[in-house]
This record gives structure tokens, C-alpha cells and sequence, in this order.
């Protein structure tokens, strides 16, 4: 998303000049098109698909020609129109947050592990419970879930074809709206993330294997040369039959 | 992100004081000193990959240059700290730790001819990959709230004029709402009835989930019970572990997930991950 | 306030030229304090009187040019910048209200009643209202089941074939479309509703719940068809288009 340089003041765009459409006409209904879309993404708090849009329009007008051109009307603005996935919103301008600050709302505050889920499911999705906690390492505490998919910002999507068939989980259209994303691809980093073979759930071949020490019989500092108890211990030698 | 003020595998009690706290020094907020005698306060943290990670970041290098050697003993010895004060460690760690205890075994102990399983430095390119995958992840999450958010520093229209919707939909719901409608009910319902689970005993999904969750790291012939009996399970309920972890490791067998393999009567059992490349039989 | 005339297009006004402010510097100052003053008038729940805006304005801003520049930006626009008493609001064009009010359905949202109605017969279907009771435990009042008729996520199957021949319900394709659910037996099971932390991880052990049916559109063996008489009894029948 462009939030746009702070504090910098650029002159609005002279609407649409120069946009090829020669006939005076053509370019009056544009405007009146584009009049109808204000309007109706403006009345509403939640965004509105552009199903909902078309079905909205008069038969013929050109609804994708009339969000492009309101999203560069309102570029500048202090008010936005943004895309979430195929709807469209008009959200506060993100540079203005220090004079928005006094509207904000007292929000639940999500645990580190229900954000650490979050994070997860937004980046690896459709993903299983099953593989969240192999990420994680841990069971996904009771609740945690519970939590997001209350939240709506988590929904659960549909089922692995794997045996089993396990639930999915994923992103809501919510999600990308609460955290000012277009898609799921614009998520922070990700493709970096994907690059790096981190959002695969196995080890992918091309990881690199850690160098062994430069000296690999020296033992470390923090490290005690082994006696045969511990050998045993660890399974070394081959297992006792006589218990403790 | 902020402190971690909740308790890690337990987070569903946040406030309750754990027993952890014994081994958390009063000192402030960091939650491993200096010392290198290991203090660390486990109930801050979301369980042992979260807990190694930490440990990881301690040694002050890349993570690709960690020394995994270093950190499974690192680990090895909170772990044992932990069961020298008769601390209940949760299942989780100690599944960890049996797991990082057969891979030290395996950096230590030179490859023997005729072991076509992982080396240790596969197992530990293995472990190094979880924990990047882990902080990546982490990184993603704090990356995320800190963006500009809807209700926080970017608003919608206070005074919406109208709600715009389906003309199909005149009723709204969500799945969430539907799913919350049937299982609180039938719960209510079943109320009367409920049993406090006992733990005493292994049950054959915790042994099944705790199998899937150690064998899918390894693929070569291991005999894990030596290493789940020597941290998972105290003598009293050493039969009823044993008796649960063969049952749910031959329902694992059964569907494909893992192989076993006993050489003789009474000889220990050896598993590993079933989903078999083109490799042959081990011929240890 | 100017609405003017309808559908008759006039080009949007080129944004306060000519506003007397010579001093390219002032006239940025100018547009950041109109982009302030959009975007909270924009986010708040109800009009902005001035002095709230001035309160929340920079020292020293010039709140009634802003305001000035902003109502003549939006005078042509979809929306228009209204003043109301002392107090500011943003207001759909006046020329602009029929695309709104075109089919403005009230939403509503479903009773507990009713949510917990459609979740039995979702996993039971085919289900009675017997049925539903025995599992609920209350009297389900008729209401209840007219809502979830009207919402067209449920529809009468048949009757089932025992003493009575009470009407068996079951869930629709619109409900699968508004649940996002491929099929009904995507519906989480007992193991997912506790891993997502909706169901205690201590019910009792004889606890199930039903897998609904592959194939919902089919009858049961123990369902029949609607009769024309019972079709014509229930309503289904619109008023008799004599057909045959």
C-alpha cells in the first residue's frame, strides 16, 4: 500500500485530464460513473466488492476505467480509496495518523502466540493445525484459534485432499482491510520469505547445511568429554537389558 | 514485540505462578543472565523450538552459523536442572529434549559404514532450518502490527449512510458464529456428564502425536523409546508409556508414516519416517 | 447547498485556483490542513463542530479556508461536504440518492436461537424438529425455523418415514455459498472443533457428532418425497399453476 511520503503536500491531479478520451461525451459519463462509485463506496464504513458495484451501475458504464480513475483523483487526499482483494474502500490517509490518533478505539490486545499463529496462517496458507505446531514446536494452546477465528481475521477454508483430510486455515478479506493489505502476496516480506525456502514445511534441499566447527574433535568450552555412563546413557552403546 | 507476559505452555493460566519460577533469576526482564549455569524463566515461553531459539540468539551469531552442538547441551542441561528440582517440565520440552539427545549422539559418534541415515549435520541442518523458519516468523508478526491499522492510525467513514449488501443476503453469520452455536450447545447438553481427564496414563493419541511429531524429523532407523523413556517418563508409569507408544506406533505403521523394525524378541525397537524415497532396507 | 440539476454533469471545479494565495508555500500549508481536516470529518461518528476541529488542527492553521477549499473541492462531487448548524459531515450528492436506495436491505443479523437451529440441522440433517429439540433441549419455536426458511439456507426435505411422518430439514447450496464450505461434510468434526478451541478438550468420551451426508440433495432410506398434497400444504407450491 502507498501511504504516501509524510507530511509532503502534493497538488491534487487535475482529474483525469489527458486520459485519451478525446469525445467530450465519453468523458462526461466517465466522471458521472465515477461520481456513482464515490458515492457508494463512500456511504458505506465496510468495503464493497465491485460485484456489488456493477450490479449498483447503470448497464454499460465502465466501473474498472472509474476506480482507476477515483483512486488517482483520491491519491493525495486526506482520505484514500484502497483495493482489499475485489473491493474497495475509502480508508484515512496513513500519514495523518498523529491528528487520527484521538479516534482510535480501545482494541483487544491479541497474545504473542495468537500473533505468532496469525503470522503463520497469513503466510503459509491454506495451512493445518498440524502444521502450525510444527512451526511453532508446541501445541496450539486452546483458545488461541478460537481467539483469531473470532477476530474474523482467520476463517477456516476448507479441507487438505491428504488423508485425513484435515481443515485448512486462512486469511480473511478482514485481515487485509485491518492491516492495509491489497492482497495476501503484499504481506511484509514474503517474498523474500519464500525465496529463503522458509514458508515450505520441509526442509527444502537447497538449505544450506551448517559448517561443521573448524575443528570438529576439539570440544567447545561449555562442553565435558564424555564418560561411559553418559555413553550409555545416550543410547551410544547398545541398550542394557537389566533396567534401573 | 512486546514483553512476553504470557505463560508459555500454559498460556491458557497467564496469571498463575508456575514452579518455572524457580529457575528464573528475580532479576528484571532478561530471562537468561550471563551465567552460563543456564537460568531461564520456561514460563515465559512458547515452548522448546521458542525456548532453543532464545537459547540460539544467546550465542550471539547468524543462525546459520550457530553451533547446534553448543545449544542441544545447553538445552540438555536446563532440561536436567529442570528434573534435579523435580520440575514438571511439560511433554512438549522433553520431547525435545530426547530428540536433541539423539542428535548430539549422532554429531559426536562418527558415521558408521552402513548407516545410510542423516548424518548429524543433516539432522542438524534439520534443527537450524525450524529455528530460522521460527524467527521468520516471528519477524513477520511483529512486521504486521506494526503496520498502519484499521481502527488504530487508519479509519473508515465514522458515519456510514448506508450498509451496501448482497441483495441475496438479507441475514448475516459467519461460519465462526455457526461453529460457536453448535459446540457451546452440545456442550451445555453434555455438561452433566463431563470427566476430568486423567493424566496418569498415556494416552494413545498423546503417544501417536508425540511419535508423528519426533519421527517426522528422522529417516534413518532410531530406537526412540531409550530416548522417550529417559525423559519423558517416570518409572510409575514406564508400562503404560511403553504399551501406548507400540499401539500408536503400529496405527503410524499401519498408515504408511513410519516403518519399524525389531532385529530379535525383546530387542529394541527401531522406527523411522515411512515416507521412503527410493531408498533400500537399512542394513544395519 | 448547490445539488444542481440532475445527471447533468459539470467538471469538477480545479481546486481553489484562484483563492487569492500567491505563496506557493501557504498554499501547501493550506491543502495539508484541507487533508486534516477531510480525514477527520471523514472518520468521525457524527458532524465535526469547528471548534473540535480547531482542537485537533496544528497552532496557527487556517481552519476556515481549509473548510472553504474542501466544501468547493466537493461541491460536483459524489459526495459533498455539508454544514449543519456549526458542525461539518460528509453527505451523499442529493442527485446521487437513487443509486443508494436502490434495494438498501436492512441487514439482520440471526438470533442465538436461530444460529444454534441451523447448526443441528447442518450436522444432523436430515433432521426433525423433534429432533432438534431432543438435542437442544428447549422447545424451538416456530419462528425460529420461518427465519431460517426465509434466510434460504434451510429447506424441508421430506418426511420421515416413522409414525407422524414428521418433516425432516436440511441445509441448502446457499448455505454452503454463505459459509464459504465446499460441501457440508467440510464442517469441522469433534478432534478439529476442540483443536480450534471450540469445544472442550474434556467431553465426555461416548461424545460424537453426526457426519452429515455426502450427498445432502438425496433422501435418506428413511425419508420420502414430498407428496403434491404435502407440497401444496407446506406452501411450496405457489398457488396452483395447473401443470400435467
Amino acid at each position: 500500500m502507498n501511504n504516501g511520503p509524510k507530511s509532503v503536500v502534493v497538488p491534487f491531479p487535475k482529474e483525469g485530464d489527458g486520459q485519451g478520451l478525446s469525445n467530450p461525451i465519453d468523458r462526461m459519463q466517465v466522471m458521472e460513473t465515477v461520481r456513482m462509485v464515490e458515492a457508494i463506496i463512500f456511504a458505506s464504513a465496510e468495503p464493497v466488492s465491485e460485484r456489488q458495484l456493477a450490479e449498483r451501475l447503470p448497464v454499460g458504464a465502465d466501473l474498472r476505467t472509474a476506480l482507476e480513475e477515483l483512486q488517482a483523483i483520491y491519491a493525495r487526499r486526506g482520505v484514500n480509496l484502497v483495493r482489499i482483494a475485489d473491493s474497495w474502500a475509502f480508508r484515512t490517509a496513513g500519514d495523518l495518523t498523529y491528528v487520527m490518533n484521538r479516534d482510535a478505539v480501545q482494541q483487544k490486545k491479541l497474545s504473542r502466540a495468537a500473533l505468532e499463529v496469525l503470522a503463520i496462517i497469513a503466510y503459509h496458507q491454506p495451512v493445518t493445525r498440524a502444521e502450525i505446531e510444527d512451526i511453532r514446536g508446541v501445541e496450539t494452546s486452546k483458545g488461541t484459534l478460537d481467539t483469531l477465528l473470532e477476530t474474523e481475521w482467520v476463517r477456516m477454508r476448507g479441507r487438505r485432499k491428504t488423508p485425513g483430510r484435515p481443515i485448512t486455515y486462512g486469511t480473511t478479506e478482514k485481515f487485509l482491510d485491518h492491516f492495509g493489505l491489497e492482497e495476501v502476496r503484499d504481506l511484509p516480506g514474503v517474498e523474500e520469505l519464500k525465496g529463503a525456502g522458509l514458508l515450505s514445511t520441509r526442509m527444502p534441499s537447497n538449505f544450506s547445511i551448517p559448517l561443521p566447527p573448524s575443528d570438529p574433535d576439539e570440544l567447545t568450552e561449555d562442553e565435558d568429554p564424555f564418560s561411559d555412563i553418559d555413553l550409555e546413557e545416550l543410547g551410544l552403546l547398545t541398550p542394557r537389558v537389566t533396567e534401573d | 514485540m512486546k514483553g512476553r507476559q504470557l505463560a508459555g505452555p500454559a498460556e491458557s493460566r497467564p496469571t498463575r505462578p508456575t514452579p518455572f519460577e524457580r529457575l528464573w533469576s528475580d532479576q528484571d526482564d532478561s530471562r537468561l543472565t550471563g551465567d552460563p549455569s543456564l537460568v531461564v524463566d520456561v514460563a515465559g515461553f512458547e515452548g522448546p523450538l521458542d525456548l532453543l531459539l532464545h537459547l540460539a540468539r544467546g550465542q550471539k551469531v547468524d543462525l546459520s552459523r550457530i553451533s547446534i552442538l553448543a545449544l542441544a547441551e545447553q538445552y540438555l542441561a536446563f532440561v536436567d536442572k529442570a528434573r534435579a528440582l523435580r520440575l514438571e517440565l511439560a511433554a512438549d520440552y522433553l520431547v525435545m529434549a530426547a530428540w536433541l539427545a539423539f542428535l548430539k549422539s549422532k554429531l559426536l559418534i562418527p558415521k558408521q559404514p552402513g548407516d545410510d541415515g542423516e548424518t548429524g549435520e543433516e539432522l542438524a541442518a534439520v534443527l537450524q532450518f525450524r529455528l530460522k523458519r521460527l524467527e521468520a516468523m516471528r519477524e513477520a508478526a511483529s512486521r504486521l502490527v506494526n503496520r498502519n491499522r484499521l481502527g488504530r492510525e487508519v479509519f473508515s467513514r465514522g458515519m456510514p449512510e448506508l450498509v451496501v449488501v448482497d441483495r441475496r443476503n438479507t441475514y448475516t453469520a459467519s461460519l465462526y458464529d455457526l461453529l460457536h452455536a453448535y459446540a457451546t450447545q452440545r456442550q451445555r447438553q453434555a455438561a452433566s456428564n463431563v470427566q476430568i481427564a486423567q493424566r496418569s496414563v498415556w494416552s494413545l493419541k498423546e503417544a501417536r502425536d508425540i511419535l508423528t511429531r519426533m519421527v517426522g524429523e528422522m529417516k534413518d532407523w532410531t530406537a526412540l523409546d531409550h530416548f522417550l523413556l529417559r525423559y519423558l517418563v517416570s518409572p510409575t508409569e514406564r508400562v503404560s508409556a511403553i504399551a501406548s507408544a507400540f499401539a500408536a506406533s503400529l496405527e503410524l505403521v499401519r498408515e504408511g508414516q513410519i516403518e519399524i523394525r525389531q532385529d530379535k524378541p525383546f530387542a529394541p525397537i527401531y522406527m523411522r519416517g515411512g515416507h521412503r524415497t527410493d531408498r533400500e532396507e537399512g542394513s544395519a
